[in-house]
């Protein structure tokens, strides 16, 4: 599966790119997912961050659609 | 009842003159009784390195315009209102200056003070928004986080 | 805590000019993080004899001062606000147009919530302040009472 | 003792003027002098007021000091 990830804020300093596209042989979760993306960027191991799929919020049981747009938000500040 | 969803963003402050704006162009709905105005304004907060000299805001516009969507439908829902505009900064927002401006209006009172505190939390609670408080003078900064 | 008594009363509507001029004059407070204003609207309600016009405002005008006065410092005692102002229309304020303004701001935005209400709420309850209701085309009138 | 009575909004309408000056010979209660008013006015008994003495809402039982400021308010529609 193919999918696209975005990085915002503190997230897209760390990872040094706001997207990327990121290709699994095997289906994924949400958890298996983040595990894949803390291998390669350990730097984000101490960031806090919710995972959004297709633009909802999801937690780490969620099996992630093929093509889907996946999105690592770090703690919001509206206001 | 579902209404259509309304550009939020605006790029850089938002100004005293477009909140009266907003307001002269609601005195022609006469059912409208109380009107109720929540600003959000930078705050030159002192930190390690300095003061904050103003807020950049970065947002995923696409998700956040679809949540400040459900957040309106859900205040007409729950809620009495004849009108509700949200209007949010991108970019730089110097310190003194606004970046969040709230306007609920309604035939009575009550119904504008619980929408319009419904509708500031949501908003920092849900929207993806984010801010990089800029500080003194050489360039550092700091992530904001709201509580 | 005290702080000097202020004019509140205003001959007319309030403008949303005047709300924009408010506004603008606390950009330079940077210790502000929020702002709350309330705006009350006069409204066309349908009565017997024709529509409401206009209300016009009359004042016990020592007292009503006194009151907003007493109200100015319970609220600054209660709530963390940096600024707080009041103006209530007198005379003739016709349909659609602002008779109250009340304008709070704080560091943070619960102490502006909290403000907000307990001072609109206070000053419809305790304020000499008196309203007819300007009725039609014929000269009728009703007098207002709050709830 | 001698009063200054205010009347406003629809008690002014009722009694055709703002202001009178009061006399009495007795010392007056509040609730002594709304009896006296609505004798010379009976067309206040269906209004609603209250009194302030001096600029403070009493109640019936309160004593008048001498020289006070009465007004008879009627009921309150600020905002």
């Amino acid at each position: 599966m193919t999918l696209s990830i975005l990085y915002f804020g503190m997230i897209a300093e760390a990872t040094g790119q706001p997207l990327e596209t990121w290709t699994s042989l095997d289906a994924l979760t949400v958890g298996d997912l983040k595990n894949d993306i803390l291998k390669k960027y350990p730097v984000l191991r101490d960031r806090k961050f919710q995972v959004a799929v297709n633009q909802q919020i999801l937690d780490d049981a969620f099996p992630i659609p093929p093509s889907a747009e996946v999105a690592l938000l770090p703690p919001f500040a509206g206001g | 009842m579902s209404h259509t969803p309304k550009k939020v963003f605006v790029e850089g402050p938002i100004s005293p003159q477009f909140v009266a704006d907003s307001i002269a162009k609601h005195q022609s709905k006469t059912s409208i009784g109380a009107h109720n105005i929540f600003l959000g304004q930078i705050r030159a907060d002192e930190k390690e390195g300095g003061q904050v000299t103003g807020i950049e805001y970065t947002a995923y516009p696409e998700m956040a315009e679809s949540v400040f969507h459900q957040i309106r439908e859900a205040a007409f829902g729950k809620f009495e209102l004849t009108c509700m505009h949200i209007y949010h900064s991108l970019g730089v927002v110097p310190t003194g200056e606004i970046s969040l401006f709230v306007f609920v209006s309604s035939p009575h009172r009550r119904a504008t003070f619980e929408a319009l505190e419904f509708i500031v939390e949501e908003i920092k609670a849900k929207v993806p928004i984010f801010g990089k408080e800029l500080i003194g003078e050489k360039g550092e900064f700091a992530w904001k986080e709201n509580r």
